[in-house]
Protein backbone atom coordinates (compact mmCIF):
# COMPACT_ATOMS: atom_id res chain seq x y z
CA UNK A 1 0.00 0.00 0.00
CA UNK A 2 1.13 3.86 -0.50
CA UNK A 3 0.77 6.30 1.88
CA UNK A 4 1.33 9.78 0.68
CA UNK A 5 1.79 12.93 2.13
CA UNK A 6 1.23 16.45 1.44
CA UNK A 7 1.62 19.96 2.34
CA UNK A 8 3.58 20.11 5.81
CA UNK A 9 2.40 16.64 6.64
CA UNK A 10 5.19 15.79 3.78
CA UNK A 11 7.46 18.08 4.80
CA UNK A 12 7.29 17.30 8.93
CA UNK A 13 7.93 13.37 7.59
CA UNK A 14 10.02 14.00 5.25
CA UNK A 15 8.72 12.27 1.93
CA UNK A 16 5.78 12.44 -0.30
CA UNK A 17 5.35 8.65 -0.62
CA UNK A 18 6.75 5.56 0.66
CA UNK A 19 5.52 1.64 0.59
CA UNK A 20 4.55 -0.02 3.52
CA UNK A 21 3.95 -3.75 3.55
CA UNK A 22 1.52 -4.26 6.50
CA UNK A 23 -2.10 -4.17 5.63
CA UNK A 24 -3.84 -1.88 8.49
CA UNK A 25 -7.44 -2.90 9.79
CA UNK A 26 -8.43 0.64 9.60
CA UNK A 27 -7.23 4.60 8.89
CA UNK A 28 -6.47 4.83 12.65
CA UNK A 29 -4.35 1.36 12.94
CA UNK A 30 -2.33 2.79 10.30
CA UNK A 31 -1.38 6.16 11.92
CA UNK A 32 -1.21 4.39 15.41
CA UNK A 33 1.42 1.99 13.00
CA UNK A 34 3.53 4.85 11.97
CA UNK A 35 3.28 7.19 15.27
CA UNK A 36 5.13 4.09 16.74
CA UNK A 37 7.95 4.60 14.07
CA UNK A 38 10.56 7.65 14.44
CA UNK A 39 9.52 11.16 16.41
CA UNK A 40 9.02 12.48 12.57
CA UNK A 41 5.78 10.59 12.36
CA UNK A 42 4.68 11.46 16.18
CA UNK A 43 5.15 15.07 15.09
CA UNK A 44 3.01 14.99 11.78
CA UNK A 45 0.64 13.11 13.67
CA UNK A 46 0.21 14.90 16.61
CA UNK A 47 -2.91 16.62 16.33
CA UNK A 48 -5.22 14.19 13.82
CA UNK A 49 -7.82 17.30 14.01
CA UNK A 50 -5.41 19.41 11.80
CA UNK A 51 -5.44 16.41 9.28
CA UNK A 52 -7.54 15.00 6.67
CA UNK A 53 -7.36 11.60 4.68
CA UNK A 54 -7.99 10.26 1.97
CA UNK A 55 -8.44 6.77 0.79
CA UNK A 56 -7.65 5.53 -2.52
CA UNK A 57 -8.15 9.40 -3.47
CA UNK A 58 -11.39 10.19 -1.91
CA UNK A 59 -11.79 12.13 0.96
CA UNK A 60 -12.40 9.58 4.04
CA UNK A 61 -12.45 9.28 7.86
CA UNK A 62 -9.82 7.99 10.73
CA UNK A 63 -12.13 4.82 11.12
CA UNK A 64 -12.60 3.84 7.65
CA UNK A 65 -11.41 0.48 6.90
CA UNK A 66 -8.70 -0.34 4.83
CA UNK A 67 -9.32 -3.48 3.19
CA UNK A 68 -8.39 -3.64 -0.68
CA UNK A 69 -7.02 0.04 -0.19
CA UNK A 70 -4.11 0.65 -2.77
CA UNK A 71 -3.49 4.49 -1.79
CA UNK A 72 -3.83 6.13 1.55
CA UNK A 73 -2.88 10.15 2.03
CA UNK A 74 -2.21 12.20 4.94
CA UNK A 75 -2.91 16.26 4.34
CA UNK A 76 -3.73 19.17 6.32
CA UNK A 77 -7.43 21.27 5.62
CA UNK A 78 -7.17 21.86 1.50
CA UNK A 79 -6.73 25.55 0.83
CA UNK A 80 -7.00 25.91 -3.16
CA UNK A 81 -9.26 28.34 -4.95
CA UNK B 1 -17.88 20.43 -18.97
CA UNK B 2 -14.13 21.28 -19.23
CA UNK B 3 -11.63 20.78 -16.23
CA UNK B 4 -8.08 21.66 -16.40
CA UNK B 5 -5.15 21.17 -13.30
CA UNK B 6 -2.24 22.72 -14.79
CA UNK B 7 1.27 24.53 -13.78
CA UNK B 8 1.37 26.72 -17.15
CA UNK B 9 -0.64 30.32 -16.66
CA UNK B 10 -3.55 30.85 -18.59
CA UNK B 11 -5.16 33.89 -20.12
CA UNK B 12 -8.21 34.74 -18.62
CA UNK B 13 -9.73 37.21 -21.37
CA UNK B 14 -8.71 34.27 -23.87
CA UNK B 15 -10.65 31.87 -21.79
CA UNK B 16 -13.86 33.58 -20.88
CA UNK B 17 -14.06 34.74 -24.33
CA UNK B 18 -13.85 30.92 -26.13
CA UNK B 19 -16.30 29.80 -22.81
CA UNK B 20 -18.70 32.43 -23.88
CA UNK B 21 -18.15 31.46 -27.53
CA UNK B 22 -19.00 27.71 -27.03
CA UNK B 23 -22.36 28.64 -25.21
CA UNK B 24 -25.55 28.12 -27.26
CA UNK B 25 -29.01 29.22 -25.64
CA UNK B 26 -27.69 30.26 -22.52
CA UNK B 27 -28.43 33.96 -21.40
CA UNK B 28 -26.00 34.24 -18.60
CA UNK B 29 -22.10 33.42 -18.16
CA UNK B 30 -20.78 33.79 -14.30
CA UNK B 31 -17.01 34.20 -14.18
CA UNK B 32 -14.71 33.78 -10.60
CA UNK B 33 -10.74 34.10 -11.35
CA UNK B 34 -8.40 34.26 -8.24
CA UNK B 35 -5.41 36.17 -7.72
CA UNK B 36 -2.58 36.04 -5.92
CA UNK B 37 -2.54 39.31 -4.33
CA UNK B 38 0.33 41.36 -2.23
CA UNK B 39 -0.33 40.91 1.28
CA UNK B 40 1.48 44.58 2.14
CA UNK B 41 1.97 47.17 -0.58
CA UNK B 42 5.17 47.06 -1.50
CA UNK B 43 6.20 43.27 -0.10
CA UNK B 44 6.37 41.56 -3.17
CA UNK B 45 4.46 37.97 -2.41
CA UNK B 46 4.58 34.82 -4.17
CA UNK B 47 2.68 31.66 -3.62
CA UNK B 48 3.34 27.74 -4.17
CA UNK B 49 0.53 25.66 -4.79
CA UNK B 50 0.86 22.05 -4.08
CA UNK B 51 -1.69 19.39 -5.46
CA UNK B 52 -2.78 15.59 -5.45
CA UNK B 53 -2.71 14.53 -9.11
CA UNK B 54 -5.60 11.86 -9.68
CA UNK B 55 -7.76 13.22 -6.85
CA UNK B 56 -7.24 16.41 -7.83
CA UNK B 57 -9.28 15.85 -10.90
CA UNK B 58 -11.77 13.63 -9.62
CA UNK B 59 -12.92 15.51 -6.56
CA UNK B 60 -13.29 18.96 -9.48
CA UNK B 61 -15.19 16.42 -11.37
CA UNK B 62 -17.16 15.65 -8.73
CA UNK B 63 -18.06 19.24 -7.82
CA UNK B 64 -18.96 20.18 -11.52
CA UNK B 65 -21.27 16.92 -11.53
CA UNK B 66 -22.66 17.88 -8.26
CA UNK B 67 -23.25 21.84 -9.43
CA UNK B 68 -24.74 20.34 -12.72
CA UNK B 69 -27.18 18.59 -10.72
CA UNK B 70 -28.21 21.21 -8.33
CA UNK B 71 -29.01 23.74 -11.15
CA UNK B 72 -29.91 24.01 -14.98
CA UNK B 73 -26.36 25.20 -16.50
CA UNK B 74 -25.25 25.00 -19.72
CA UNK B 75 -21.50 24.29 -19.05
CA UNK B 76 -18.97 24.74 -16.68
CA UNK B 77 -15.34 25.58 -17.09
CA UNK B 78 -12.54 24.96 -14.35
CA UNK B 79 -9.00 26.23 -14.35
CA UNK B 80 -6.78 25.61 -11.07
CA UNK B 81 -2.99 26.39 -11.50
CA UNK B 82 -0.26 24.61 -9.55
CA UNK B 83 3.16 25.56 -8.84
CA UNK B 84 5.09 28.85 -8.36
CA UNK B 85 2.89 31.87 -8.57
CA UNK B 86 4.00 35.38 -8.43
CA UNK B 87 1.55 38.55 -7.16
CA UNK B 88 -0.78 39.39 -9.90
CA UNK B 89 -0.71 36.10 -11.28
CA UNK B 90 -4.11 34.41 -11.44
CA UNK B 91 -4.30 31.01 -9.97
CA UNK B 92 -7.42 29.54 -10.84
CA UNK B 93 -10.95 30.77 -12.61
CA UNK B 94 -14.20 28.73 -12.76
CA UNK B 95 -16.91 29.79 -15.55
CA UNK B 96 -20.47 28.87 -15.66
CA UNK B 97 -23.53 28.87 -17.63
CA UNK B 98 -27.44 29.19 -17.75
CA UNK B 99 -30.38 30.77 -19.14
CA UNK B 100 -30.68 32.85 -15.84
CA UNK B 101 -28.69 34.53 -14.07
CA UNK B 102 -29.28 32.86 -10.94
CA UNK B 103 -28.42 29.75 -11.71
CA UNK B 104 -25.40 30.84 -13.08
CA UNK B 105 -24.45 32.86 -10.04
CA UNK B 106 -25.07 30.15 -7.22
CA UNK B 107 -23.44 26.97 -9.48
CA UNK B 108 -20.54 29.72 -9.46
CA UNK B 109 -20.41 30.18 -5.89
CA UNK B 110 -20.84 26.49 -4.75
CA UNK B 111 -18.01 25.37 -7.05
CA UNK B 112 -15.42 27.90 -5.18
CA UNK B 113 -16.80 27.64 -1.89
CA UNK B 114 -16.93 23.31 -2.27
CA UNK B 115 -13.17 23.86 -4.66
CA UNK B 116 -11.69 25.74 -1.61
CA UNK B 117 -12.01 22.93 1.08
CA UNK B 118 -12.88 19.63 -0.66
CA UNK B 119 -10.15 19.41 -3.85
CA UNK B 120 -6.87 18.73 -2.73
CA UNK B 121 -4.79 22.00 -3.03
CA UNK B 122 -2.75 23.72 -0.84
CA UNK B 123 -0.98 27.06 -0.06
CA UNK B 124 2.41 28.24 1.23
CA UNK B 125 2.71 31.72 0.71
CA UNK B 126 6.13 33.85 1.27
CA UNK B 127 6.38 37.40 2.05
CA UNK B 128 9.73 38.67 2.23
CA UNK B 129 12.34 35.57 3.54
CA UNK B 130 9.18 33.43 5.23
CA UNK B 131 7.13 31.33 3.98
CA UNK B 132 4.27 29.36 5.18
CA UNK B 133 1.07 27.18 4.49
CA UNK B 134 -1.76 28.83 4.19
CA UNK B 135 -3.92 27.74 7.50
CA UNK B 136 -7.75 26.52 6.42
CA UNK B 137 -10.21 29.60 7.51
CA UNK B 138 -13.13 28.17 9.75
CA UNK B 139 -15.45 30.93 7.10
CA UNK B 140 -14.56 28.28 4.59
CA UNK B 141 -15.92 25.51 6.60
CA UNK B 142 -18.59 26.78 7.26
CA UNK B 143 -19.50 28.29 3.59
CA UNK B 144 -20.25 24.61 3.08
CA UNK B 145 -23.12 24.32 5.19
CA UNK B 146 -25.32 26.41 2.91
CA UNK B 147 -25.58 24.19 0.01
CA UNK C 1 -15.30 52.86 -11.45
CA UNK C 2 -16.06 52.42 -14.87
CA UNK C 3 -19.77 53.08 -16.56
CA UNK C 4 -20.21 52.68 -19.84
CA UNK C 5 -23.58 52.78 -21.93
CA UNK C 6 -22.67 52.39 -25.73
CA UNK C 7 -24.57 51.41 -28.83
CA UNK C 8 -21.39 49.15 -30.00
CA UNK C 9 -20.28 45.44 -29.22
CA UNK C 10 -17.75 45.06 -26.27
CA UNK C 11 -15.01 42.35 -26.17
CA UNK C 12 -15.99 40.41 -23.11
CA UNK C 13 -12.33 38.36 -23.33
CA UNK C 14 -10.90 41.97 -23.83
CA UNK C 15 -12.80 43.63 -20.79
CA UNK C 16 -12.42 41.36 -19.08
CA UNK C 17 -8.65 41.15 -18.96
CA UNK C 18 -8.41 44.92 -18.98
CA UNK C 19 -10.54 45.36 -15.44
CA UNK C 20 -8.02 42.41 -14.31
CA UNK C 21 -4.94 43.84 -15.22
CA UNK C 22 -6.07 47.35 -13.36
CA UNK C 23 -6.56 45.80 -9.83
CA UNK C 24 -4.22 45.72 -7.32
CA UNK C 25 -3.50 43.49 -3.90
CA UNK C 26 -7.28 42.11 -4.89
CA UNK C 27 -7.72 38.21 -4.88
CA UNK C 28 -11.24 37.81 -6.22
CA UNK C 29 -12.59 38.75 -9.17
CA UNK C 30 -16.36 37.95 -10.62
CA UNK C 31 -18.07 38.74 -13.92
CA UNK C 32 -21.57 38.63 -15.15
CA UNK C 33 -22.62 38.27 -18.61
CA UNK C 34 -25.65 38.56 -20.10
CA UNK C 35 -26.03 37.17 -23.62
CA UNK C 36 -29.14 37.17 -25.96
CA UNK C 37 -30.39 34.09 -26.45
CA UNK C 38 -31.96 32.06 -29.06
CA UNK C 39 -35.72 31.43 -27.74
CA UNK C 40 -36.19 28.12 -29.39
CA UNK C 41 -33.79 25.71 -31.10
CA UNK C 42 -33.52 27.43 -35.13
CA UNK C 43 -35.67 30.42 -34.97
CA UNK C 44 -33.74 33.88 -35.25
CA UNK C 45 -34.11 35.84 -32.19
CA UNK C 46 -33.08 39.66 -32.39
CA UNK C 47 -33.39 41.70 -29.64
CA UNK C 48 -33.67 45.58 -29.23
CA UNK C 49 -32.74 47.44 -26.32
CA UNK C 50 -34.33 51.21 -25.68
CA UNK C 51 -33.19 53.34 -22.44
CA UNK C 52 -33.47 56.40 -21.37
CA UNK C 53 -30.41 58.86 -21.55
CA UNK C 54 -28.93 60.86 -18.96
CA UNK C 55 -31.18 58.95 -16.24
CA UNK C 56 -29.54 55.81 -17.07
CA UNK C 57 -25.68 56.24 -16.58
CA UNK C 58 -26.99 58.48 -13.08
CA UNK C 59 -28.97 55.24 -12.16
CA UNK C 60 -26.07 52.87 -12.94
CA UNK C 61 -23.76 55.12 -10.80
CA UNK C 62 -26.30 55.13 -7.70
CA UNK C 63 -26.51 51.06 -8.27
CA UNK C 64 -21.99 51.15 -8.53
CA UNK C 65 -22.10 53.41 -5.33
CA UNK C 66 -24.49 51.56 -3.11
CA UNK C 67 -22.27 48.57 -3.75
CA UNK C 68 -18.95 50.30 -3.28
CA UNK C 69 -20.98 51.42 0.10
CA UNK C 70 -22.32 47.82 1.33
CA UNK C 71 -19.28 45.52 0.22
CA UNK C 72 -15.21 45.95 0.54
CA UNK C 73 -14.45 46.07 -3.31
CA UNK C 74 -11.13 47.24 -5.18
CA UNK C 75 -13.62 48.36 -8.53
CA UNK C 76 -16.76 48.06 -10.23
CA UNK C 77 -17.69 48.01 -14.27
CA UNK C 78 -20.92 48.08 -16.10
CA UNK C 79 -21.08 47.97 -19.99
CA UNK C 80 -24.69 47.75 -20.91
CA UNK C 81 -25.78 48.23 -24.90
CA UNK C 82 -28.40 49.75 -26.56
CA UNK C 83 -29.69 49.09 -29.78
CA UNK C 84 -30.33 46.16 -31.84
CA UNK C 85 -28.56 43.04 -30.85
CA UNK C 86 -28.48 39.34 -32.93
CA UNK C 87 -28.72 36.22 -30.78
CA UNK C 88 -25.88 35.26 -29.49
CA UNK C 89 -24.64 38.90 -29.10
CA UNK C 90 -23.43 39.94 -25.65
CA UNK C 91 -26.21 42.41 -24.01
CA UNK C 92 -23.93 43.74 -20.87
CA UNK C 93 -21.50 42.81 -18.05
CA UNK C 94 -20.69 43.65 -14.54
CA UNK C 95 -17.09 43.04 -13.48
CA UNK C 96 -16.01 43.45 -9.70
CA UNK C 97 -12.98 42.84 -7.68
CA UNK C 98 -12.54 41.89 -3.77
CA UNK C 99 -9.44 41.35 -1.41
CA UNK C 100 -11.87 37.86 -0.79
CA UNK C 101 -14.58 36.45 -2.90
CA UNK C 102 -17.64 36.54 -0.80
CA UNK C 103 -17.22 40.17 -1.26
CA UNK C 104 -16.80 40.10 -5.16
CA UNK C 105 -19.72 37.90 -5.77
CA UNK C 106 -22.34 39.65 -3.40
CA UNK C 107 -21.54 42.58 -5.38
CA UNK C 108 -22.18 41.03 -8.95
CA UNK C 109 -25.53 39.55 -7.58
CA UNK C 110 -26.36 43.20 -6.23
CA UNK C 111 -25.43 45.26 -9.05
CA UNK C 112 -27.38 42.65 -11.65
CA UNK C 113 -30.83 42.32 -9.61
CA UNK C 114 -30.60 46.34 -9.16
CA UNK C 115 -29.46 46.92 -12.86
CA UNK C 116 -32.30 44.88 -13.92
CA UNK C 117 -35.13 46.64 -12.05
CA UNK C 118 -33.86 49.68 -11.56
CA UNK C 119 -32.07 51.42 -14.45
CA UNK C 120 -34.02 52.65 -17.20
CA UNK C 121 -33.91 49.66 -19.97
CA UNK C 122 -36.58 48.05 -21.91
CA UNK C 123 -35.98 44.68 -23.82
CA UNK C 124 -38.06 44.20 -27.09
CA UNK C 125 -37.61 40.49 -28.37
CA UNK C 126 -38.12 39.49 -31.77
CA UNK C 127 -38.90 36.23 -33.35
CA UNK C 128 -39.66 35.31 -36.91
CA UNK C 129 -42.06 38.18 -37.65
CA UNK C 130 -43.21 38.92 -34.26
CA UNK C 131 -41.55 41.85 -32.04
CA UNK C 132 -42.77 42.09 -28.23
CA UNK C 133 -41.70 43.73 -25.35
CA UNK C 134 -40.25 41.86 -22.41
CA UNK C 135 -42.26 41.71 -19.24
CA UNK C 136 -40.59 42.32 -16.02
CA UNK C 137 -40.73 39.50 -13.59
CA UNK C 138 -42.02 39.18 -10.29
CA UNK C 139 -38.84 37.20 -9.23
CA UNK C 140 -37.10 39.75 -10.23
CA UNK C 141 -38.57 42.42 -8.27
CA UNK C 142 -38.63 40.16 -5.36
CA UNK C 143 -34.92 39.56 -5.87
CA UNK C 144 -34.23 42.98 -4.72
CA UNK C 145 -35.34 42.30 -1.10
CA UNK C 146 -33.12 40.19 -0.15
CA UNK C 147 -30.61 43.51 -0.07
CA UNK D 1 -41.77 70.97 -19.07
CA UNK D 2 -40.59 68.03 -20.92
CA UNK D 3 -42.82 64.52 -20.51
CA UNK D 4 -41.22 61.58 -22.16
CA UNK D 5 -42.50 57.89 -23.41
CA UNK D 6 -40.24 54.87 -23.42
CA UNK D 7 -41.18 51.44 -24.60
CA UNK D 8 -44.82 50.67 -25.13
CA UNK D 9 -46.02 53.71 -23.21
CA UNK D 10 -43.81 55.52 -26.42
CA UNK D 11 -45.37 53.18 -28.98
CA UNK D 12 -49.20 53.65 -27.55
CA UNK D 13 -48.92 57.67 -27.29
CA UNK D 14 -47.03 57.68 -30.34
CA UNK D 15 -44.08 60.12 -29.43
CA UNK D 16 -41.06 59.85 -27.42
CA UNK D 17 -41.17 63.21 -26.19
CA UNK D 18 -43.47 66.72 -25.87
CA UNK D 19 -43.40 69.62 -24.06
CA UNK D 20 -46.44 70.43 -21.80
CA UNK D 21 -47.08 74.22 -20.85
CA UNK D 22 -48.70 73.48 -17.77
CA UNK D 23 -47.32 72.65 -14.56
CA UNK D 24 -49.87 70.49 -12.44
CA UNK D 25 -49.38 69.82 -8.82
CA UNK D 26 -48.39 66.77 -8.56
CA UNK D 27 -47.26 63.63 -11.76
CA UNK D 28 -50.94 61.76 -10.57
CA UNK D 29 -52.52 65.45 -11.57
CA UNK D 30 -50.08 65.64 -14.95
CA UNK D 31 -51.57 61.87 -15.76
CA UNK D 32 -55.22 63.17 -15.33
CA UNK D 33 -54.58 66.28 -17.64
CA UNK D 34 -52.81 63.77 -20.51
CA UNK D 35 -56.00 61.19 -19.94
CA UNK D 36 -58.60 64.17 -20.85
CA UNK D 37 -56.45 64.75 -23.73
CA UNK D 38 -56.71 61.78 -26.36
CA UNK D 39 -57.48 58.27 -26.50
CA UNK D 40 -54.30 57.03 -26.76
CA UNK D 41 -53.29 58.95 -23.84
CA UNK D 42 -56.28 56.77 -21.60
CA UNK D 43 -54.97 53.78 -23.52
CA UNK D 44 -51.45 54.22 -22.29
CA UNK D 45 -52.31 55.58 -19.13
CA UNK D 46 -54.75 52.87 -18.42
CA UNK D 47 -53.53 50.21 -15.70
CA UNK D 48 -51.29 52.33 -13.27
CA UNK D 49 -49.93 50.10 -11.87
CA UNK D 50 -48.10 48.56 -15.06
CA UNK D 51 -46.55 51.68 -15.06
CA UNK D 52 -42.99 53.78 -13.43
CA UNK D 53 -42.32 56.99 -13.70
CA UNK D 54 -39.15 59.10 -13.02
CA UNK D 55 -39.22 62.89 -12.10
CA UNK D 56 -36.22 65.11 -13.53
CA UNK D 57 -34.23 61.26 -13.92
CA UNK D 58 -34.90 59.67 -10.37
CA UNK D 59 -37.54 57.14 -10.08
CA UNK D 60 -40.48 58.29 -7.99
CA UNK D 61 -44.25 58.42 -7.22
CA UNK D 62 -47.61 59.02 -8.67
CA UNK D 63 -48.26 61.54 -5.70
CA UNK D 64 -44.70 62.77 -6.28
CA UNK D 65 -44.87 66.89 -6.58
CA UNK D 66 -44.12 68.39 -9.61
CA UNK D 67 -43.09 71.80 -8.79
CA UNK D 68 -39.56 72.78 -10.24
CA UNK D 69 -39.89 69.84 -12.15
CA UNK D 70 -37.79 70.06 -15.91
CA UNK D 71 -38.33 66.39 -17.17
CA UNK D 72 -41.19 63.42 -16.20
CA UNK D 73 -40.58 60.50 -17.98
CA UNK D 74 -43.29 57.47 -18.14
CA UNK D 75 -42.23 53.95 -18.95
CA UNK D 76 -43.34 50.19 -17.94
CA UNK D 77 -41.20 48.29 -15.36
CA UNK D 78 -37.61 48.32 -16.65
CA UNK D 79 -36.24 45.24 -17.83
CA UNK D 80 -32.22 45.73 -18.33
CA UNK D 81 -29.23 42.96 -17.46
Amino acid sequence: MDVLYFAWVRERIGVPKEKIDTVPATVMALVDELRSREARYEAAFADLSALRVAVDQELSDFDAPLDGAREVAFFPPMTGG
Amino acid sequence: MDIRVQEDPFDLGVETSAFAARQKGMGAIVTFTGVVRDLDEGVLHAMEIEHYPGMTEKALQKIAEEATSRWKLGDIMIIHRHGILKAQEMIMMVATSSRHRVDAFQAAEFLMDFLKSRAPFWKKEASGTAADWVAARDEDEDALKRW
